[in-house]
This record gives C-alpha cells, structure tokens and sequence, in this order.
C-alpha cells in the first residue's frame, strides 16, 4: 500500500468517522430496527471484494472443482455478501413500509365521529 | 483509463448515497426514500466492480450473486417481524464471514509479498470477520432458542478467554513481521473463530442485542479494513458508517438499562438476580377479571397502553391494535407509551405495532407521555415489567436505579398483563404489581386480549 | 495530479462537504459572528501552501532583490495568510470570551433581592 | 519518509481539529474549547509545513509569520466591536489573496508541465481568490465609509459584466488547453480582479453582510482548491468547511430577509425604495418625553428591549445594559428580543450585547419571545425598524411580506428610540410608528438612553 493511499484512506476513515457519528445519533428511536438491518445491508458492501476475487484467477496451486481455491473462497463470499445485501435491504424497506403517519382511511375515523356527534 | 474513473465514480457515488441514506432515517416519512437511495448506491458499486480490469470469468459472480440473492430474498420475505433479532444476527453472520474470506483469498493471492500495513489491515480484517461471524451465530442460535438462552459458564472461563485472547494477539503480531509463515495466519483465524464463541457464550439471551449491535460495529470495522487492504474507499466509508451506528445503538441500549458495556459483555448480571429473588414477594397482588377491566376502559376518558417483551413473545401486536380500535370507537382516547428499551431489541415494539398498522403518530415516548400518566384513568402494560419498575425511580439499592421508566404507577388505575408471577429481564421483583392500584390480569397477553375485545363489546 | 490523488482528493472534498452542512447548520444564530470569523480564520490554511513556496526557491529567472519572483510572493502569502490566521482566530476569542451565561457576580442580584425581600 | 508520515499526520490532526472546533460552535460553553482546539490545529498545521523537504530558506517564512502576526494581531486587538463586518471583510482580502498568490507562483514554477486537471485547479484558485480580494476589498471600503455605500449603477452596466464574466471563462477555458501560454493565464487574472470590483459595487452596503458571507464561501473554495493543486487535504478540508458556512449563512440570512440570493445581488431593491416612499405617511407619530417613558419602564413589571442597526450605530450597547441593571434593580423582569437578521451581520446583536456583558441567557430569538409581547407592559425599540414593521406580517403587498418579525405592536404599550423619520434598511415606511400604542422618543439611541436611565432613578 502506497504511503499516500494510506494516509488518504485514513482521512476518509476519520471523516466518514465524524459524519456516521452525526447522522446515526440523529435516528430517532422510532426508526432503530430499520437502522439496524440497514447498517447491516450496508455492511454487505464487502460484495464488491467479493467480486473481484471471485471473477479473477488466483495463481494458487490448490485447486477445487478445477477453480484456484482463494477464487472458490471468493465465490462463497460473494453469496454471503449477497444474502447480507439483498435480506437487509429487502427486510429494511418491508418494515419502513409498515410504518405509516396517519390512520388508514378505515372506518374507526368515522365511526368515533359518528359516536362523539 | 476511462474505465478507472468510472469504476471510481460509481464508488464515490455509492459512498455518498450511503451517507444520504442513513440521512434519511432520521425521520420516518423520508426513510424510504433514503433506503431507496442506498440501494441504488449498492447498485451502482457493484455494476462498477463487474468492469474491473481484474475479472476475467463471470460465471462464479453469477453464481454466487443469484444463489445469495435467491437466499437473502427468501429469508427476508418469510422471517416474522417478530424473529428480527435472530435474522439480523445470522445476516451479521453472513456479512463478516465474507468479509473473512475475501481477507483469506487476498493472503492466499500475495501473501508473502504484503508488507506491514497491508499485512495489518489483513489480519484485521480476518480476525474481526472471523470472531464476528461465530458470535453472530451463537447470538442467532440463542435468540433463536437453539441452544440454552441463559448464559453458559464454565470454572476458569474467564482464564481460559484470557489466553486465547493473548494468543491471538500474538499469532496477530508475529504474522506481521513474517506475512510468509502461512501457519501463523490460519492459526490465527482458528482461534478467532473460536474466540467469536466463548466471547458470546457467557451472555444470556437477553443480553444480546447489546451484543449484536457491538458485533454489528465489528463486522462494519471489519469490511472498513478490507477497504485499507483493497485500498477502496466506498468500503472504508461504508463500513465506518456501519461501525459507529452499532457502537452508538449499543451505548444507547445500555444507557436505557443503565449497565455499562463491560457489565453487558462480562455479565455481572447473574450475581444481582440472587439478590433479587432474596428480595422475594412483597405483599399480595391483586388479580382482576376480564369483566372489570373491559368496563374500567370502555368507560374510560383515556387509556395509555404500555407494551413490553411479552406483547412481542405472545405475537399480541393485531390484537391490541384491535381491542385500541373497539375503544376508540367508543370514545375512548389511546395512546401508547413506548419505552426506549421496551422489548429486545431498540425499537422493537415500534416496529411490532407499526405491523400491526399502528401509525406512529400515537406512539409516544418516554419524556412525552410520563407527564400525561396522572390524567390518565387506565394504563394497560402488556407484557412489561422493569421498563415499568417504580424501584429503578424510588430505590437507591435497586440494580436497575436510575434507569428511566414509564412512571405508570402514577396513573388512577394500572392493568397487568402477564401469565404469572414471572420475572422481566433484569430478574427483579417488581413493586408495582403490589401496588392498591394495580390489577393484575393473568394469562397469556394475545388471549386476555382476545377475551378483553369480546367484554368491551359487550360492555 | 495522479489519477489516484485526485480520487482521493475528491472523496476527502465530497466527506467535507456534508460534514460541514452538518456541522454549520447547528450552529445557533448566537454564534454567527463568531462562526464568521473562526471560518474566516481557518480559511487562512492556505498559510501551509505559502510556507512553502516562500521556503523554496523556483528556477524562475526574474529575480527581485536576489530571490526568485515566485519565492517572493510566496513571502507575501504568508504574510496575508498570517493576517488571516492570527486576527481571525484572536477576534473570535475575543468575541467568545465576552459571551457569559450567568451574571457575574454583580452587586445587581442583590440589589434584586434586597428589594424584593 | 518518517517525516512523511509525521508531515501528514500533523495535517490529519489538523483537518479533525477544525471541526472538533466548529462543533464546539454549536454551544457557546463549547465554543471557547472549539476555538482553542482549532487554533492547536492551526498550529500543528504550521509546524508540520515548516518540516516539508522542498523548503531551502527559512528566512522569508519567519519575516512573513512575524509581518503577518504582529498586523494581525494588532488588528484583532484594537478593531471595536461595532467595526466587526468591515475587519471580516479585510481579513477575506488578506486570505483571498495569498490563496491566488500561491496559485500563481505554483504556475511560474510549473507551468508548462501542468496537465488538464491540475491547470483548471490553478486557475479556479486563482480567479476565486481574485475576485474574493478585490471583492472584500470593496465591501471593506463601502462597510468602512471610505466609498459611497449607495449602489454605484452606470449604463449598460450588466452588459460590460456579462461579457467581463464571458471573457474571464474563455480565458480559462483557453488556458487548460494551453497551459504553457502565459499571458492569457494572467489576463485571466487580471480580468479576475476586476470583475471582483464591478460584482460588489453595485450592491448596497447593507446588503453587505450578505455578500460577505459568499465571498467568505469563495475564499474557502479557493483554499479548497489549492488543496487539490498542492495535493494537499488540509486545504480541501479546511476550504470546504469555509465555503459551506459562508454559502449557509447567505443563505439563512436572505431566508430571514425573505430574499432571493439572485435578488440580494443584482439587487431589485432600488425599485421597491421609490414604491415604499410613494407609499409616503400615514398619519401622526406621537411624540413622548424621556420622563414619561421612565415612569411606564419604572413601574412596568416586564419590559422587552428590541436592538436594532441604530444600536451598533449609536454604539449604545453598554447604556442598554445600564437601563436594563436600574430597572431590574427596581424588580422589573428585563428582556431582550433578538431578531435574526436585526442589525447587519448575523449574530450582529448578540455580539454587541454579550460585549457589554449582557448574559445570553437573557437574550430571546423570534420564536422564544413573540407570544410574550402580549403580557409585556413596555416594549423598549432601540435603532430597530425592519425587524419590527408589522406591514410583513399584514400587507401582503409589502416587498418584505412574510419576512418574520418580532411583534412589539401586541405589546401593551411601545417606545421606540429613533433619531427621526429615517428608515430602516429595506427603505420601507413603518406601520408600527403611527399606531396609538407607539411613542417616539427621538434623539440618538445613545443620548435618549443616557437621559432615560436619569429619569429612571429619579421616578
Ligand atoms: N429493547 C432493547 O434494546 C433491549 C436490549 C437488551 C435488554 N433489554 C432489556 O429488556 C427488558 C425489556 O423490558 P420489558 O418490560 O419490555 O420486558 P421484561 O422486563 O423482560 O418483562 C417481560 C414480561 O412479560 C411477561 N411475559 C412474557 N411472555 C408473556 C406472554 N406470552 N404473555 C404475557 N406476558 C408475558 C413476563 O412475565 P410472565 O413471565 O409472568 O408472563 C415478563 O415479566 C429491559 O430490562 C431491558 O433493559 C432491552
Ligand atoms: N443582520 C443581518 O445579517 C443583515 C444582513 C443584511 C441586511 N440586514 C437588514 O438590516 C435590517 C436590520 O433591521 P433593523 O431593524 O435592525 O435596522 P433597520 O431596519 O436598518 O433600522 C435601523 C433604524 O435605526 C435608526 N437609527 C439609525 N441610527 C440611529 C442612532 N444613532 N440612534 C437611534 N436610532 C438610529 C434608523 O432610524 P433613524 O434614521 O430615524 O434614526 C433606522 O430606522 C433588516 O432589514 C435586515 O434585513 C440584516
């Protein structure tokens, strides 16, 4: 790793530091299961590590299945990262659809009126 | 070149989306959107990966993407809201492993030629993936009643921890100076599987959401690290993100219990419910039938219901919303009463009621409703206990003193709904079962209320 | 500019901004002045740029009074930038120390109190 | 390569202090520890630089730090409160210009073997930076009195600038194309500078502030991308820090005016003045004497004080406080309603009070104290006028229609202090002066409180 590239990783760590400090204490508790399978999707990013060592051949003797082991390994890594991906998100969007302001358009609105007129 | 810097671009975009995002939770009406955005980030991330320079063959990609989408979408789809901890816990499980793994391939790839820092992003990598996906998955067997939920302890335990800490560590430290000597690593990782283990073997069920945000943060600390050692900003960026929101979920949750984290990860919990089962009865409690209950809320002006661990056990969501319905309809104001570490996991029992279409606007927080408890006639708790604890407020000595409560002991009357004389969480008595004006309904939660709906309308 | 740094230049770019609306945006109206003028003074970071090349000598021909053209308005940046630098962050002491949330000590409380009592 | 490292880590420290210090910000407990923390960082900055290996001679570096200290310092020390606008506007000159001087020496010494990416950083630096000097300059000039701070108009005067801004952006454009061509890299410049001049004068000096904060924004876009010339991510961080405060504060500051940026800057205002003034008189003010405004403040039991731009003016901050100290002596509860945009510099007031050591716990913005005006006895306007013309509220044909107001008019009863039938900043007659509630105690603010506070004691 390149001295540069270190130290500019380490800026958009301690950056990324800051901003994730400032936007998740700002989740109100309402919304901290979403948070959490959100976070969680998110952290399925290591999907596009995943890819690339899955889609390229290592020059490792061990084989499996005629494939190099680490791109074998790589390809297992791949379907966790996905199901990490694809369960979080799906999860977070089933239970923010859930969560509604107002009542339905049910009849309980009208039926109190009724009874209070 | 044209390509690197699309390649790039779709990681920056990704990386600011992500951000944007999580932005977007912070309020509800415009979370979907920020999910949305998110997701489109990923989306966009991984179509720029698929051009990298590197891949030569896609058919393992394919693969591997179909198989985990088929498997992510499946679980997503048919887990009960209910069983959230459980999947979160084995969705860790999956995420740290593949952070692990891809560590594993890249040593396997130029394993004698990393030097240093590589080699410690590496190892990082690989031992934050791998302790996380076991603890991940004793968390999920425990949330998930596969093994023993109490905490399981052995003499020497925390010796024996020790040690395989130590040992960790030091396989950590010497693989970086020799990054050659294979053995080391795998060793290395070995241990850290099992170290994932032991560390979450000791904790009891309950316990585990603390946990699981805390190996929440590990895992997103471990993909950051993948992003020191593939040099890619969008994982440092990502996963940073990822690991402060489980570090500050489990600070928050531990506030609301007031126990410290070490407490949580070391449980001095064991020792404090002896303590509390010597404190014994005080008093009698006062059952109530049905009936009564269903003409003290069907005459009532307002009813603050209080939902707990039990209302999310007994799968009783539907029907309070129901019996809320029938009350409403005569009149009767509702309001409910949300208590920060209400249930098991943060936000449980917003996300339990919103399923049962709850609008959020009448769920209504801690500093919110604890003023409103005096003008309200019944307070219902279903299936709540220490969040109701009038010893964490009134008793110095209580191990839970201090923890803010929902003050429902102040209200004209308070109906319990528990199936007996069990224990919350904390394994303390509870005063305010003894108290003249509480009623205690027994029975589990979702069938008192079913009987309770039926008597209101006859009422 | 190495493709690489420029990357990275625009991650690091891309973090700041949204760190900055985030933090700016909860400074209360209270402190606007002084916020202007802190920014103001940390805008004068272009003292690291000036130190530089006022430090350096460039192989450029004009020379005034024996130093190379560039290496002398290097030395007038850093003069301005110091302006910048050290006025900017002395005022908003300065401004900062004046802010008090409670009385001093004053005869006033007294006063107060010996009136109503 | 140590020193490397050492090099950019003390420029990491810096990057986090500087927000650390604007964090602190946030609250004025913190701000003093933010500064501090800033300032540190400031420093490390500095001494890291100092290590850098291009460096050959240090005396330039330290005859500069010294020049640029002791002014700086002296102007820090020595510029009164009131003087605030005009020092900021200076001090963005100063820093402008050593961004555009670093831009252009950096092109002296490599300008032929600059590529596409880096030329167009240089070239952004170096026009921002120049318009930024000449800019500040101007506004220094017209906030200071040294220039008429009317708008100076000539014919045609959009047209020159447009094809001014034209010619500027085809230089540019030329430039990154040929970097090695110098003269256009300085025409360039020298159009930069200009074009700084013709962008401010036009502007009214009370529309100042707001211009200042984009020029502010500007300097630090111009620091921003002397980061991405040097390569240097201090300066990014920094600069863009710089830039989104400035571009915040214009903003919030032409929400509170309810204006346009667009507006503010190719200012319609001129038009509404002659409308305003046609609208002419409404009726009589009612004059008061000081020693019947002393009785209504002296028996009052709460008096609200409203400052405005006449305040900073009549620099009357310190008898303010005198009155305020008398009159709580005598037990009446003394507030101070502070409009957002009242005076002219955002936070204007507030710095002006907090000097004469008025305890910003006794400061109250908009929302905090309207709905007090009501059960307040004497509502104290001093060198206010905008900030309190009810027609906003009312006249939805007002040119300031809607802009928000503090609402003395619903006070019991009103003083305003004023010198005469001035107006205020937007040059709109005031409502409020004729209503029967209001009396006008004319005179300079300073003065009318002087003989104010005499009268207290005696009555
Ligand atoms: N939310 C979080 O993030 C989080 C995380 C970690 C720990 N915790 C802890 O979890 C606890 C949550 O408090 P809580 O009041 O919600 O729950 P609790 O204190 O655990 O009490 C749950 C009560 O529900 C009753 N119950 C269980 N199953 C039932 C059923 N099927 N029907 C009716 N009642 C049933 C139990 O009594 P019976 O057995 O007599 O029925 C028990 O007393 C707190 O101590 C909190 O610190 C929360
Ligand atoms: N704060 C900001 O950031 C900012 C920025 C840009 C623009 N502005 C604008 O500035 C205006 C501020 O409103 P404002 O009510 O504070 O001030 P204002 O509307 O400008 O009115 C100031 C009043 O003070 C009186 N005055 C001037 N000198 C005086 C003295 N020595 N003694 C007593 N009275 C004196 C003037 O009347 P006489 O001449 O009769 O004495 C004038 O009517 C708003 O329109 C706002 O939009 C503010």
């Amino acid at each position: 790793m390149k001295p540069e590239s270190l130290i500019a990783a380490l800026y958009v760590f301690a950056l990324a530091a800051f901003l994730g400090y400032q936007v998740i204490s700002r989740v109100p508790p309402l919304l901290h299961t979403p948070l959490m399978s959100a976070t969680n999707a998110i952290s399925g990013i290591s999907l596009v590590g995943s890819i690339v060592i899955a889609g390229s051949l290592g020059h490792d003797q061990m084989k499996v299945l005629g494939y190099p082991l680490s791109t074998v390994l790589g390809f297992v890594a791949v379907t966790c990262a996905t199901i990490n991906v694809v369960g979080g998100f799906m999860i977070t969007d089933r239970m923010l659809r859930m969560f509604k302001r107002k009542e339905l358009p049910a009849a309980k609105g009208d039926g109190k009126k009724a009874l209070k007129g | 070149m044209e390509r690197f810097y699309f390649i790039e671009f779709t990681y920056l975009a990704a990386g600011i989306l992500f951000i944007l995002g999580l932005k977007g939770l912070s309020h509800p009406e415009s979370a979907k959107r920020g999910m949305h955005l998110a997701e489109f980030g990923m989306l966009l991330a991984i179509v720029g990966t698929l051009l990298h320079h590197d891949i030569v063959s896609y058919e393992l990609i394919i693969a591997g993407l179909i198989v985990g989408g088929a498997v992510g979408g499946a679980m997503a789809y048919w887990v009960p809201m209910t069983a959230m901890p459980q999947r979160t816990a084995l969705s860790h499980a999956f995420g740290a492993f593949a952070a692990a793994l891809v560590g594993i391939a890249e040593y396997m790839r130029h394993g004698a030629e990393l030097e240093g820092v590589k080699m410690g992003a590496i190892n990082l990598e690989v031992m934050l993936g791998a302790l996380t996906t076991t603890g991940s998955l004793v968390a999920f067997a425990k949330l998930q009643g596969l093994v023993r939920g109490t905490p399981m302890t052995f003499k020497g335990q925390n010796v024996f921890n020790m040690t395989l800490l130590a040992a960790t560590v030091a396989l950590f430290v010497y693989t970086l100076f020799n990054p050659g000597a294979a053995a080391p690593f795998y060793a290395m990782i070995a241990l850290a599987f099992l170290f994932g283990v032991m560390l979450v073997m000791p904790i009891g069920a309950a316990d585990m959401p603390v946990v699981m945000s805390l190996l929440n943060s590990y895992a997103g600390l471990a993909a950051a690290a993948t992003g020191f050692v593939l040099d890619n900003k969008v994982l440092i960026i990502a996963g940073t993100l990822d690991g402060f929101s489980g570090f500050i979920l489990s600070i928050l949750m531990c506030r609301a219990m007031n126990r410290s984290i070490t407490n949580v990860l070391f449980g001095a919990f064991g020792s404090v419910k002896d303590d509390a089962a010597a404190a014994g009865e005080q008093g009698e409690m006062r059952e109530i039938n049905v009936e009564d209950v269903a003409v003290q809320l069907a005459y009532a002006k307002q009813v603050v219901i209080v939902p707990g661990y039990g209302l999310a056990t007994s799968q009783a969501q539907h029907v309070v919303r129901e019996l809320a319905n029938s009350l409403e309809e005569r009149g009767v104001t509702v309001k409910y009463a949300i208590h920060p570490v209400a249930g098991r996991m943060p936000g449980h029992m917003n996300v339990l009621l919103a399923e049962a279409n709850v609008p959020y606007s009448s769920l209504y927080e801690l500093e919110q409703i604890n003023h409103e408890f005096p003008s309200t006639d019944v307070a219902v708790v279903i299936g709540a206990n220490d969040v109701v604890n009038p010893d964490a407020r009134d008793n110095p000595q209580s191990p839970i003193a201090g923890m803010p409560i929902l003050e429902v002991d102040r209200a004209r009357s308070v109906v319990v709904l528990k199936r007996g004389r069990g224990r919350g969480f904390s394994g303390l008595e509870n005063p305010l079962f003894f108290k003249p004006v509480t009623g205690m309904l027994y029975g589990d939660a979702k069938e008192s209320l079913g009987r309770l709906i039926q008597a209101v309308q006859q009422a």
